[in-house]
């Protein structure tokens, strides 16, 4: 057990009475998952924090060199399950990095707009989730939350007549998509996020004047541009606190050059810049899906496409790493293949297990209802951090 | 700095061949693992610490590879050392990126390397009374464990 | 005296719903007690060490002063309902009663033993 | 009226004519004569139904009352491990709301009665399971939601992925899918909702830690 003691890097001038030594253990409800922090407290303020994490470890990297490229995308779905798209395209754009596959024009925007919708689903539920563990500060706990849900399900419900699942999807294949729209399917989509546009506007009136909201989120856990950099924070964390740097402008894949949008970057680092930034993201995200509906180009959806046998994608010898501007941040495949159907070594580039491993860093001095608040700007997803 | 000074400086100071291409692939001798850590970042500029890992090639031992970009010129450097068959030791990167901390926690957890100066060696995903690291080849995937099995 | 059969029936009532919801609760839930089931819950984890830890004073002195407000309002209450008898009176004694307690708070206020440091 | 004496509260007669529930229940009552067995829940529930003046009584075993009341107010523990508990959110919100069964998700297994195990439970997680499968008060059941909990799923040949939760808690009702929609939770919730109207012994329940292999 880590001796918390004489490993404090935050010693506080702290003259009372011993410290006490409390688990937010793997079950807590603003745990966002399966994560146990030891907390060191001094009264109300924490000292010192231990994460605990593997709770949620599936074995990811393992399994992956037992399946071949056909069969991992869907169990790649599961390391980022609240953002399940986005973790299918980082597997797939690396194994096409390796064998050089082209990627229909058709294949490329379908892609985009899935992902884009992703985000928009998953800003969704960080903000309910988020909202919900600063509960009684917005004036009931839920409320902020069954909004945001009401929401996601309309997205949920794209994605069910698009792939015909909800949350895990076998969309993405080496090659290109499986599915193309069914007609009508973009009329849908442009009317859900057109409905999601003006509800967005609503939840920033509700949170931005409301007292509780502004004093629970300025200057807390703030971020500075360096230590970001250092220890690795990506996403809207990273553009909270002042580095303008988005994968998808920066290192454009995927056709993402073709629509324009800007990337929204704030200074303070602190809770609310993290909102700030997340709500911007949602817009931007609704005007890339609306540009890539309208000028979706004809065509195949995917080069590759008499995948029947599921060991059929032989990849050459070599190694690539592919990164995804997901909605926690950069998700890359790193995969080493030797030629054979299966993955050499595979290793998943999570964006919350580094954003989570700078919680350690930045809670100590904080009161123990920051915590929450620090937690659920981070939105950490324990498939992702646990791998 | 930008792609290509980078190349030739770090072809010219490490000594080692730098092939072309978006990540540029630096493989050094283990001894001269931090050097070049602290030179990427001092030097090259790559202050973003993207992730660190490493690779079991069966009999030519483990290789351990760290990824850093410099954000502002798009610039990918991949780090990578032999650490030759049978060695399980290596330096660590934590006094030069503290991203690293848990970066080499879950290699000692799934490769057993064991990164010397590390503040906090223990494992971070399986259990402390875990036996083996399951990420090297000779680790079968269902090895079973007692209780659950 | 008269008037105060109303209130000890009243409280009959109050005691007879509190014992009979949980004599019943009792009564009929079944009982397997298992040290593991009786153990502190800790979100699931083995608790660390013990809760008995001195706590810096600043709790006690929240305590204390909502001892005081808390007072103040457990006689704001039949106070409002005979207002009315009372008449100006009444807000007199009131206003004096706050005035005092008043002093407390302001007291506390500047103490800064609400402000948490 | 003296100035002190207070005012006598005029409070409107109760107009129960025009709420329309109680018209259509009138009119229910007048062409149904013999007798008031609403449904089928009802009938279940009761096993006699004798008139007396002024409405009727009903007799029933104490068994099927208890379970009646514990039925219809099962509140799971909020225990998301993994995607699933993506999806058992979206359950308990406002579209496929489990409040209508009378499930309060509720923080603490001390006032739980219900644990859904959502998510793969992995060999570090399952002593964590057990303790709060342990520290919930009896009578208590458990949904394994999932492939992952049902039998360890996708990640079956994991070396940290328990096969099945049912080697760690007994299981009541098994809710199948990766991850099963909602709609199918609901089902499952529906099934043990039936399981615990047949909970025939008010007292013993099997021990908790007898390991079902």
């Amino acid at each position: 057990m880590l001796d918390v003691n004489n490993t404090t890097r935050v010693e506080m001038d702290w003259s009372g009475p011993e410290r006490l030594q409390m688990n937010m253990g793997p079950q807590h409800p603003s745990a966002h998952g399966v994560f146990r922090a030891i907390v060191t407290l001094e009264g109300e303020t924490v000292v010192a924090v231990d994460a605990v994490i593997g709770y949620l470890h599936r074995c990811h990297e393992k399994l992956s060199e037992t399946l071949t490229y056909a069969q991992y995308p869907s169990i790649a779905s599961k390391t980022d399950y609240v953002a399940a798209m986005t973790s299918e395209f980082a597997y797939v754009l690396a194994a096409e990095e390796i064998g050089k596959f082209e990627v229909p024009k058709r294949a490329q925007y379908l892609r985009v707009i899935v992902a884009e919708l992703q985000r928009i689903a998953s800003h969704l539920l960080w903000l309910g989730t988020w909202c919900m563990d600063m509960g009684g500060a917005l004036g009931g706990g839920a409320t902020i939350f069954l909004y945001c849900i009401r929401e996601r399900e309309l997205v949920l419900d794209l994605f069910e007549s698009l792939v015909g699942a909800r949350l895990l999807y076998g969309f993405f294949q080496v090659g290109g998509t499986r599915y193309d729209i069914p007609d009508g399917w973009a009329q849908a989509c442009r009317e859900t996020i057109a409905l999601i546009d003006s509800r967005i506007d609503e939840y920033e009136e509700m949170l931005e004047d409301n007292a509780f909201f502004l004093a629970r989120t300025q200057g807390v856990g703030t971020v500075s541009r360096e230590l970001a950099q250092d220890v690795g924070i990506a996403g809207p964390l990273l553009r909270g606190s002042g580095v303008d740097f988005d994968i998808r402008k920066n290192v454009p894949y995927s056709s993402y050059g073709d629509f324009d949008f800007s990337v929204p970057v704030e200074t303070a680092g602190d809770c609310y810049a993290r909102y700030k930034v997340r709500m911007a993201e949602f817009r931007q995200a609704i005007a890339i899906v609306r540009q890539a509906l309208d000028t979706l180009p004809a065509g195949p959806i995917s080069s590759r496409p008499a995948l029947k046998s599921v060991a059929q994608i032989r990849i050459p010898k070599g190694e690539a790493y592919a990164r995804v501007e997901g909605p926690r941040g950069e998700v890359g495949s790193y995969i080493i293949s030797d030629g054979s159907a299966k993955p050499y070594r595979m290793k998943w580039r999570g964006a919350s297990f580094s954003n989570l491993s700078i919680l350690p860093l930045i809670i100590p001095g904080h009161k123990v209802a920051d915590v929450v608040a620090i937690m659920g700007s981070v939105d950490p997803v324990f498939g992702e951090v646990d791998r | 700095m930008n792609a290509e000074q980078a190349r030739a400086s770090l072809a010219s100071t490490f000594g080692v061949e730098v092939a072309a291409g978006v990540p540029l692939v630096v493989t050094v001798a283990p001894e001269r693992w931090e050097a070049l850590a602290r030179y990427a970042k001092d030097t090259v500029g790559c202050r973003f610490f993207n992730f660190l890992t490493a690779v079991d090639w069966k009999e030519q031992g483990l290789e351990v590879v760290a990824r850093v970009d410099n954000l502002d010129e798009n610039v990918a450097l991949m780090l990578k050392t032999k650490l030759g068959p049978g060695v399980t030791r290596c330096a660590s990167l934590t006094p030069v990126y503290r991203g690293a901390n848990w970066m080499e926690r879950e290699c000692f957890d799934m490769f057993g390397i064991r990164f010397d100066g590390h503040p906090d060696m223990r494992r971070i995903l399986l259990e402390d009374t875990w036996e083996g690291h399951p990420l090297l080849k000779s680790y079968a995937v269902d090895t079973p464990h007692p209780p659950y099995r | 005296m008269q008037g105060y059969l109303s209130v000890v029936v009243y409280l009959g009532f109050i005691i007879a719903f509190a014992v009979v919801s949980l004599g019943m609760a009792w009564l009929l839930s079944p009982k397997r007690p298992f040290p593991s089931k009786l153990n502190t819950y800790e979100c699931g984890a083995e608790p660390i060490g013990s809760a008995w830890v001195q706590f810096p004073v600043g709790f006690y002195l929240v305590a204390l002063v909502f001892i005081v407000f808390d007072a103040l309002a457990v006689f704001l209450f039949p106070w409002v309902l005979v207002l009315r008898t009372l008449g100006v009176r009444g807000i007199v004694t009131m206003v004096l009663f706050l005035a005092i307690l008043g002093l407390g708070w302001v007291y506390a206020y500047r103490e800064r033993i609400l402000e948490w440091h | 009226m003296a100035l002190n004496d207070p005012p006598v509260p005029v409070i409107p007669a109760p107009i129960w004519r025009n709420f329309k529930e109680l018209q259509e229940w009138e009119e229910l009552h007048k062409t149904r004569p013999e007798g008031d067995k609403h449904s089928p829940v009802f009938e279940s529930l009761t096993e006699g139904i004798h008139n007396f003046p002024g409405g009727f009584v009903v007799t029933t075993a104490a068994d099927a009352f208890l379970n009646w009341a514990r039925k219809s107010s099962v509140w799971p523990v909020t225990f998301g491990l993994a995607c699933c508990a993506i999806e058992m959110m979206a359950t308990f919100c406002s579209r496929f709301d489990v409040e209508r069964l009378g499930m309060v998700p509720w923080a603490s297994p001390r006032h739980s009665d219900l644990m859904i195990v959502s998510g793969t439970v992995t060999i570090k997680m399952a002593p964590m399971l057990l303790r709060i499968y342990d520290q919930m008060p009896d009578p208590k059941w458990a949904v394994s939601m999932g492939s992952c909990a049902n039998s360890g799923g996708p990640f079956r040949h994991g070396y940290h992925v328990v096969k099945g939760v049912d080697r760690v808690i007994p299981v009541d009702v098994y809710v199948p899918g990766c991850p099963p929609p909602p709609e199918s939770l609901l089902n499952g919730l529906l099934l043990l909702q039936d399981q615990i109207a047949h909970f025939k012994k008010t007292g013993r329940k099997a021990p908790a830690n007898e390991k079902v292999d």
